[in-house]
């Protein structure tokens, strides 16, 4: 592994929305950072807060909708959750770059598409219009649009799923970004094309060093891409680790249902999947003890009174159950069929 | 004295708000000698300045300042005009007037002529007259109608120029009010080189009139101004030290308060009677005395089921004309100076030499206030003759118009009915064309109008009454045989004393009978700027001002 | 009657996207669906899945080609013939956030098609229906009162497949029916989807990026390239034995779920422009791109041909031109 | 760290356990009427509405005048406690007057709101989701009707029908819905693109019923706001008519009628306009937060 | 497109064909008669009646018209001499326009300033203050604001004239008065569909490429929150831009205002004729150029397919 300096740190992050049924405690208490050069995949459950997480390092939210409760989030020598929204601007965009979840809404659909791209280019880069147009068609063609001249004289309806995220995907690295924010980059895309978007994020990193968060559900892109791995669950951070500790020594119950929820291509055609039962909890209330517990298989009874805390598994590696407790009953895990107690 | 000083103040101040639109202000400054502009407000654009178009009320007081007739009323008295002198023959037929030496604008002479050639116009029923609907104002002369009618030729019709000075008119009857007619905008001469050059358009431009009045129309902008310069031909120009008049064309009474008041405008055609208190005050509030009398008309004619028998009641009538109180009513509905009246014509009409109220007062008027045990003295009879009871009495319509006097005045009757005799009263307002129409079908119970005279003689409201006239209708329908008698005889006789006093009995008789009632006399004031003098009000026919002697005294204070 | 649940001949749908151009989303598609299998479709984003899709659902016209439906040609349908045809075919949307109206709760959404299909007689009938289908799709009846934003995507989705259901349809168009969703939901979808076909022998349509997840779920499996069918195969040859060069590019970039394995793994990445959807050349679709194109693929387009039992490909170099 | 040991022990969930709930279950309208009572200014506004309601229904008998008796005696008195909000210029009770102009005034508020949101958006919601040659001749016979001048409907109502309220109220039906059809037109444009209207019509929803259940229900927010912006106009529609000469007739008056008569003598008697325009505003402003809280009530999505 | 638009066209001289068979018929309805008059005798009437050719049998003067108005023509206004209906129009036609202009673009410039001001700042004070605004523009008719601010700015302050349309001043207090009402609705509107937007994820995005909120707004908000607007100003503009009686009255302006009232109170069907022809000819073209303008603020609206 490689050791360089840290680019963003994010320390026992809390955030919260107000709303008209009361407080959403969207993130919990998350801790991690970001080396440079380095991949961070972010893996959990849908509203598990991945998406908040990654937006509160760009404090995209407007201010008022949303209250940051604790925490500190430092990119490079900034203070995210201090600076002004000013300073805020000369950091979106050109040192970090964000693609958004929902290829289908984030596109403006009145502006034409070389537009979108080539406006951050304008910003940022100063060029002229229709150089920033020419290099927008550019990027076009590197996130693999044909015909990137006319599409990008096209609106964002004319364009399939995929082809929009593809658009984000451009519009995130067209300043060549310090650190790229990828939510969820290729949920839409066809495998070929996500093999070329991955590749092309490796290639800028190889090129640029960026740094690349990395959300997403496909545990196959995350085993392709990733460095490091956080797996979040209901707003905390249930298991962080290498990529290489969390495939092959996960820790976490969750991270065991998901990795076997996965249909292997080995596995017979039509049989039932692994999964999870049940339902996340709802993040309007305070959950007492652990998050997972009401569909944890390894339930006890502290899970319900008391929130584990992270228990150290290996070097840089932790999961947060009291599984790791050294009270607790032992069991084996269904992923590597070891006992599972801490390392030590 | 000239006033040029007393304006230049404003007027440069006006020019430089004017800026590009202002320049025709300012040149016409510069021409014009002294350089005094007045400016006023016109309610309405005038719908022409055609002598022969038509009368329309909007198109008296600018046709006022452009020409000049015969006579002319000044405070109510009749003055030679470009008519210097006249003579009438004994049997009050035959009219010959003597005209001055004066001139068009364009520095031809005023002709009897062209007063003949303005008449036959008015009256010819070929498709290229002008067509106004005023051609029956030509009636009172002999065969004036039929000429109109188609039925004659125009040189049987009774106006004749004997010579370039003189001019003969033969009236269908002798009619004491005749040279009051003359006065009437319609009979005002027409330059017949000049309306044949331009057809129906004649006088619709500065380009396509000549005006012998005055003052000359200069500009004409449609809907918005109209200006006007001294006519230095005029006879009496020596009167007038006003060089410009400058018409705006503004309806909303505010408005012209406020320009008024800021020195944009100095004359007002109104002040808003909660107003006139503070204008009087001033010294700015001049008072016109009109002489249009309202009524709140009964419908004795056309079956309305259980209100008919009410209404054709006199005692009914009678009790209700009691039961209003006029003075509180004409002080809320108009309280600009209108006063309650009782009688069915202004006191001040003149007949034989003498006015109305002079020659036949009244023994017992009834009172302007209200008599309400009277009233119910009248009403008790009323039931006991119709058979009415009280509790069931049948529910009535009082039709108005749009205009607030008239709805006010509505109101307050709906309340004397109800008050009085527990009449419930529906409002009808409506357009005036819709309430022609209603009146015309008898579609009311009440209803409030009224009636400004042509002229300044009883017979402008007496014959109205009477069940031949195309207005019966409009005055609750009144078909009486005496009455119709009265007036064939009034209108037929050439003793004019015998006349008068068939007149009074007619009134007294409609008095009586209380199927008009009369309510109050309108009255009215302006506003007029200290500066201004010699402007007059005439009270009979319109009530708009005459600039024929205006005069700019300057800032007296 | 044939066994052919669906049969698709020729199909052709064409946008008109301005200036007299035509953007062909789905051009010249033939394919059959058998009743009771399930029907992977696969393919580059933008090639006209979800069109295809939309197309036999009958939310677009077709430009072009036949549509049979139980035998049937729906390409002309009365109203009623609509109404009858809904309740035989379903749709369930690829984006579960904008395909459920936010004024409407769960309860509602899940009958209307019983509302307006007039399936139930009374209320008490039309709730315990939906009461059965929230819990066949792994909901519970509180859920009925709640509106869809308060549910997460992968509920959303089964709140979707749950009104798909509810007129007991044979037939689901199943678009991208899990890609929002996490893995562990996933399952939990894909797993209700092979049980309600076990239960009620449903026959889907089943668009999907995923291709492990297509193979898991599908008993065959058809790629499309740009509006057109490049190859059919049951699932277990699709995997063994592609035949056409993008079936293969598509396999080989397949991310597999273990960090040695993915990274060691050798990728067919493609090169070359893809041709544009607005008035593409003629020839293969897929030349620009094939690593072994021919003279030839640039000229002629291939025709599906059916290279062994129940295995089509569209393709010069397979079938021999 | 000695904890209890038996704290470690596995348990089994219950089923129950495993779905753990939102919140309590409600429909669409009781959530919707949760979120205004807790919505301070809307419900700011309902108090001000219902309270002006009540008075209008029991203001005219609180005073010690009616609202037609005339009093030629006591014209244009300044408020005092005799006269509370003063007299007119003929004497009557403007205490009275204004709480039986609220009376009209409100009636025809209502009138207005129903006239639009239900014709308006019936013939809008058609208009803008058929489309084609059906919206094509709907916005232009609505065209039509909006291009006849309104003071032709009116006098020919009123002399079809007669004066008072009824020809009112005819000639907004006729014409009041207009605004606001284009306004739905325009939304069901957009809408009829969303993929739950597809949804629906897959489920072989009738036109109707996707315009109804479905576009309606989304276009709320606009429609009410859009409702509570055009509802004064109605209000001085009314007077305007009345100034004209139709209309209700006296001794009956409305808000806006008072308004007028005051801006006559708003030199004189400033407080025979200021009072009307008053209970105008207040009006008018209650509407607009009643609607604003409305608006975000109706969105269940702001409930996040 | 230009077929598109060629086609709308042909329908709208359609529209406005059946409109003028329709409002011919209907303003026969209207009680009353245009020379029915107390004290002109009944020949009289009957003389002007035949002039104008009102004594014809209604169809025969409908073909007349028809084929008057086919060459351009509306005919002779019954209350003025010798005036045609067309020089009536074209006289009083541009002082409305001039005044519509200027309220429609202080309506435009003040209701899309207010409203994006209250939409920036949600809850703050700008909100507030512009929606107060707002509100008494919508709840105080314009002949109170009219009256109002002609006694504060010209009698009291005495800065503006009172009345009159004669120089740049004049033109101050009827243009705020006109355009009160409309910057108010606009303001709304403009408010509501853009909080609606800043809700966006593309808000976001733009966001995420480092714009500033003064970019954002420009290049994004305004454009997507601008189709309701669109949709209400169609209509606006044809009511502004063809005369208001009310302040074409208090401020003394000769423009086509005061026509759509006296025509039809003086029963001058010829004129309320043309009246009604010159609105709907405005509203018509406007909303066809709604339809087109809906197309060019969102490309996903197509109206011609
Ligand atoms: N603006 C907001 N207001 C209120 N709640 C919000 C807001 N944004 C997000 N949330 C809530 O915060 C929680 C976390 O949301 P987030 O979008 O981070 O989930 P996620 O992990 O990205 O899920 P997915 O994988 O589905 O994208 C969710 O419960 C969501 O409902
Ligand atoms: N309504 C439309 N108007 C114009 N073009 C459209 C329309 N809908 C889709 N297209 C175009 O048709 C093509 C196919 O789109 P489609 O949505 O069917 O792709 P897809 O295969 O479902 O892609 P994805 O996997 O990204 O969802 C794309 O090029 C798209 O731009
Ligand atoms: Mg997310
Ligand atoms: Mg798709």
């Amino acid at each position: 592994m490689k050791e360089e300096q840290i680019l963003l740190q994010v320390e026992d992050l809390q955030v919260s929305f107000d709303t008209y049924a009361g407080e959403v405690k969207a993130v919990r208490g998350v801790s991690f950072e970001v080396h440079e050069g380095e991949t961070l995949a972010i893996v959990g459950e849908s509203g598990s807060g991945k998406s908040v997480t990654a937006q509160a390092v760009m404090r995209l939210t407007p201010d008022d909708q949303i209250q940051y409760k604790s925490g500190r989030i430092r990119f490079e020598d900034t203070e995210i959750l201090e600076v002004s929204q000013k300073e805020m601007e000369k950091i979106r965009g050109v040192k970090i770059g964000m693609i958004l979840q929902d290829p289908l809404t984030s596109l403006n659909p009145t502006m034409l598409v070389g537009k979108q791209i080539a406006e951050g280019l304008i910003k940022h880069q100063h060029l002229d219009k229709t150089e920033a147009i020419k290099r927008s068609v550019e990027m076009l063609k590197m996130v693999g649009i044909p015909n990137a001249e006319q599409r990008a004289c096209q609106y964002p309806h004319e364009f399939s799923g995929g082809m929009r995220q593809r658009v984000s995907i451009a519009i995130a690295l067209a300043c060549n970004p310090r650190l790229l924010i990828a939510d969820e980059p290729t949920t839409a895309l066809d495998v070929t094309i996500q093999a070329q978007i991955l590749e092309l994020m490796k290639d800028l990193q190889k090129r640029l060093g960026t740094s690349i968060i990395l959300i997403t559900h496909d545990l196959g892109i995350v085993a392709d891409m990733a460095e490091n791995i956080v797996i979040m669950y209901a707003g905390r951070l249930v298991e962080k680790g290498s990529c290489k500790d969390v495939f092959y020594r996960p820790g976490h119950p969750y991270t065991w249902g998901l990795l076997e929820s996965v249909p292997k291509i080995d596995q017979a055609s039509k049989e039932e999947l692994d999964s999870i039962p049940g339902t996340p909890p709802d993040l309007h209330s305070d959950i007492k003890g652990c998050p997972f517990k009401s569909r944890c298989k390894y339930a006890m009874k502290i899970c319900y009174e008391q929130a584990p805390e992270a228990f150290e598994l290996g070097e840089k590696h932790t999961a947060s159950c009291w599984l790791y407790h050294e009270n607790a009953p032992e069991v084996k895990n269904p992923i590597t069929n070891r006992e599972c107690k801490s390392d030590e | 004295s000239c006033g040029a000083t007393g304006k230049t103040d404003k007027d440069e101040t006006k020019a430089k708000e004017t800026g590009a639109g202002g320049e025709t202000k300012s040149t016409e400054a510069v021409n014009t000698g002294t350089g005094v502009t007045i400016r006023i407000p016109f309610a309405a654009e005038p719908s022409s300045l055609d002598p022969g178009f038509g009368n329309s009320s909007d198109s008296i007081c600018p046709r006022g300042i452009m020409y000049e007739g015969l006579v002319r009323i000044y405070d109510n008295k009749i003055e030679p005009a470009i008519a210097e002198s006249w003579d009438i023959s004994d049997d009050g037929l035959t009219y010959t007037f003597h005209l001055r030496d004066t001139k068009w604008a364009d520095g031809e002479p005023v002709t009897a002529q062209d007063f003949e050639y303005g008449i036959k116009r008015l009256l010819d029923p070929s498709e290229d007259a002008p067509n106004g609907n005023y051609s029956w104002m030509g009636y009172y002369f002999k065969n004036g109608e039929e000429f109109n009618n188609g039925e004659c030729s125009a040189d049987e019709v009774g106006v004749k120029a004997l010579d370039e000075k003189t001019l003969e008119i033969t009236a269908v009857r002798n009619m004491p009010y005749f040279l009051d007619l003359m006065k009437m905008p319609c009979f005002y001469p027409v330059r017949q080189d000049i309306a044949e050059q331009y057809g129906k358009d004649y006088a619709s431009s500065p380009e396509t009139v000549v005006c012998n009045g005055p003052f000359v129309l200069k500009q004409w902008d449609h809907e918005s101004k109209l200006v006007f310069e001294k006519n230095p031909g005029y006879w009496n120009a020596d009167a007038i030290n006003v060089d410009t008049i400058e018409a705006y064309i503004i309806s909303d009474e505010n408005t012209i308060m406020d320009m008024f008041d800021n020195g944009e405008l100095d004359i007002t055609n109104t002040i808003p009677k909660e107003q006139i208190q503070k204008y009087i005050d001033n010294g700015e509030a001049v008072n016109i005395v009109g002489a249009t009398i309202w009524y709140s008309v009964i419908n004795v004619k056309t079956d309305r089921g259980e209100a008919s028998k009410l209404l054709k009641n006199k005692s009914f009538r009678q009790a209700f004309s009691y039961a209003i109180d006029r003075e509180g009513l004409v002080q809320a509905a108009r309280g600009d100076g209108s006063f309650a009246v009782t009688r069915m014509m202004p006191d001040l009409m003149s007949i034989c030499d003498s006015t109305w109220a002079e020659k036949f007062p009244l023994e017992n008027p009834l009172p302007t206030s209200a008599d309400t045990d009277k009233a119910a003295e009248l009403f008790e009879q009323a039931l006991s003759e119709t058979g009415l009871s009280k509790d069931s009495l049948p529910k009535m319509t009082i039709l108005t118009f749009d205009e607030a006097a008239a709805k006010t005045s509505a109101t307050i009757l709906q309340n004397v009915l109800k008050t009085n005799f527990n009449i419930d009263a529906q409002i009808d307002t409506q357009t005036y064309s819709a309430r022609q129409d209603k009146e015309n079908q008898g579609d009311y119970d009440f209803c409030i109008t009224n009636w400004a005279p042509d002229y300044n003689d009883p017979m402008t409201f007496m014959e109205c009454y009477s069940s031949g006239s195309s207005y019966n209708m409009y005055f609750g329908g009144f078909e009486n045989a005496d009455y119709d008698a009265l007036i064939k005889e009034a209108n037929t006789t050439d003793d004019m004393e015998k006349r008068a006093e068939l007149l009074f009995q007619a009134e007294t008789q409609a008095l009586d009978e209380m199927f008009c009632v009369p309510l109050f006399q309108t009255s009215g004031y302006w506003g007029m700027k200290k500066t201004l003098t010699g402007v007059s009000k005439c009270g009979f026919g319109a009530n708009d001002p005459d600039f024929a002697r205006v005069k700019y005294v300057g800032d007296a204070q | 009657m044939s066994e052919n649940m669906v049969e698709v001949k020729n199909l052709k749908k064409y946008f008109n996207v301005g200036k007299g151009k035509e953007l062909k989303a789905v051009d010249g598609v033939s394919l059959f669906i058998r009743k009771g299998e399930t029907l992977g479709l696969v393919g580059e984003s933008g090639c006209g899945k979800s069109t295809l899709g939309k197309t036999i659902m009958k939310f677009y016209e077709p430009t072009e080609g036949q549509i049979l439906f139980q035998d049937k040609d729906i390409t002309k349908l009365s109203r009623k013939g609509y109404l009858n045809f809904t309740k035989e075919a379903q749709m369930i949307f690829q984006d579960p956030y904008a395909s459920l109206d936010s004024r409407m709760t769960a309860g509602s959404i899940i009958s209307e098609g019983m509302d307006i299909h007039k399936i139930c007689s009374s209320k008490s009938e039309r709730q315990e229906r939906v009461y059965e289908l929230l819990n066949l799709v792994g909901l519970n009846k509180e859920h009925a009162n709640r509106f869809a934003h308060e549910f997460s995507g992968g509920q959303r989705q089964r709140i979707g497949i749950a009104r798909a259901l509810a007129l007991n349809p044979a037939f689901i168009v199943c678009d991208e029916p899990i890609s929002a969703l996490d893995v562990s939901i996933q399952a939990q979808v894909i797993n209700l989807l092979l049980k309600l076909q076990g239960e009620l022998n449903l026959t889907y349509l089943f668009i999907a990026h995923d291709l492990s997840v297509v193979k898991h779920i599908s008993d065959r499996v058809a790629v499309m390239y740009l509006g057109a069918i490049m190859e059919v195969s049951d699932s277990h040859n699709f995997y063994m034995n592609p035949l056409h060069p993008y079936t293969e590019a598509l396999l080989s970039a397949i991310p597999i779920p273990n960090p040695d394995v993915t990274r060691a793994k050798k990728r067919i990445l493609l090169e070359g422009d893809v041709p544009s959807p607005v008035n593409p050349k003629p020839g293969c679709k897929f030349a620009s791109r094939c690593k072994m194109a021919k003279p030839s693929c640039f000229e002629k387009a291939p025709e599906l041909k059916e290279v062994e039992p129940g295995h089509f490909v569209a393709c010069h170099l397979v079938t021999g031109e | 760290m000695e904890e209890n040991k038996e704290l470690f022990e596995f348990i089994e969930h219950s089923d129950a356990e495993a779905e753990e709930l939102y919140g309590p279950s409600v429909t669409y309208w009781k959530d919707a009427w949760r979120r205004l009572k807790k919505n301070k200014v809307a419900m700011f506004g309902v108090v001000i509405l219902i309270l002006l309601a009540i008075m209008a229904i029991f203001g005219p008998m609180m005073g010690k005048y009616n609202h037609a008796d005339v009093d030629l005696i006591n014209t244009n008195k300044w408020p005092s406690g005799e006269h509370w909000f003063g007299t007119d210029d003929v004497g009557r009770d403007i205490w009275a007057r204004v709480w039986m102009g609220a009376r009209v005034s409100l009636f025809i508020a209502l009138v207005a709101a129903v006239v639009q949101s239900t014709i308006g958006v019936i013939i809008g919601g058609i208009s803008g989701y058929f489309g084609g040659k059906l919206d094509t001749f709907i916005m232009r016979a609505t065209d039509v009707i909006d291009s006849i001048p309104f003071l032709v409907y009116v006098i020919v109502i009123t002399m079809l029908f007669g004066t008072g309220m009824l020809p009112i109220i005819m000639a907004f039906a006729l014409t009041g819905w207009i605004k606001m059809a284009r306004l739905v037109r325009g939304q069901a444009l957009q809408l009829k693109t969303q993929d739950y209207v597809v949804a629906a019509t897959g489920l072989g929803a009738s036109k109707w019923r996707i315009i109804i259940r479905h576009m309606v229900p989304n276009m709320l927010g606009v429609i009410i706001v859009t409702l509570t912006m055009n509802i004064p106009n109605a209000i001085f529609t009314e007077a305007y008519l009345s100034y004209i000469g139709i209309g209700l007739q006296p001794p009956l008056t409305s808000w806006g009628q008072l308004a007028d008569a005051g801006s006559k003598v708003m030199k004189a008697f400033p407080y025979q306009l200021i009072i009307p325009a008053i209970f105008i505003s207040v009006t008018m402003l209650s509407l607009q937060l009643l609607g604003d809280g409305l608006r975000d009530a109706l969105d269940p999505k702001l409930r996040k | 497109m230009v077929k598109y638009i060629v086609k709308k066209i042909c329908v709208a001289f359609l529209t406005i064909f059946i409109l003028v068979s329709v409002v011919f018929l209907m303003i026969r309805l209207l009680p009353g008669d245009p020379f029915n008059d107390v004290k002109v005798p009944k020949a009289t009437q009957e003389k002007m009646r035949s002039y104008y050719g009102l004594d014809k049998p209604l169809h025969e003067q409908y073909l007349t018209y028809m084929n008057n108005l086919l060459h351009g023509n509306m005919g002779y206004s019954l209350r003025t001499q010798n005036r045609t209906v067309n020089e009536i129009i074209v006289k009083a036609f541009p002082y409305s326009l001039d005044l519509g202009i200027r309220a429609l673009i202080f309506a435009v410039v003040a209701g899309l300033g207010l409203g994006i001001l209250a939409a920036l700042k949600h809850n703050k004070f700008w909100d507030h203050f512009s929606m107060t605004i707002a509100v008494i523009g919508i709840s105080v008719p314009s002949f109170i604001i009219g009256s109002l601010i002609q006694y504060v700015f010209a009698v009291k302050l005495k800065i503006l004239p009172v009345a009159l349309w004669e120089t740049e001043a004049s033109t101050i207090l009827p243009t705020f008065a006109l355009g009160l009402g409309s910057v108010a609705s606009v303001a709304r509107i403009m408010r509501t569909s853009m909080l609606e937007i800043s809700n966006e994820d593309y808000i976001k995005t733009a966001k995420a490429k480092g714009l500033s909120n003064f970019e954002i707004t420009r290049k994004h908000k305004l454009r997507n929150s601008l189709l309701p607007i669109v949709t209400v100003l169609g209509p606006m503009v044809a009511v502004l831009l063809t005369g208001t009686f009310v302040i074409e009255n208090i401020f003394a302006i000769p423009g086509l205002g005061k026509h759509y009232v006296n025509s039809i109170q003086t029963l001058d069907y010829p004129l309320i004729l043309g009246m009604t022809l010159v609105y709907s000819v405005f509203l018509i073209v406007m909303q066809l150029f709604v339809d087109i303008v809906y197309g060019l603020v969102d490309p996903r609206i197509k109206l011609y397919q």
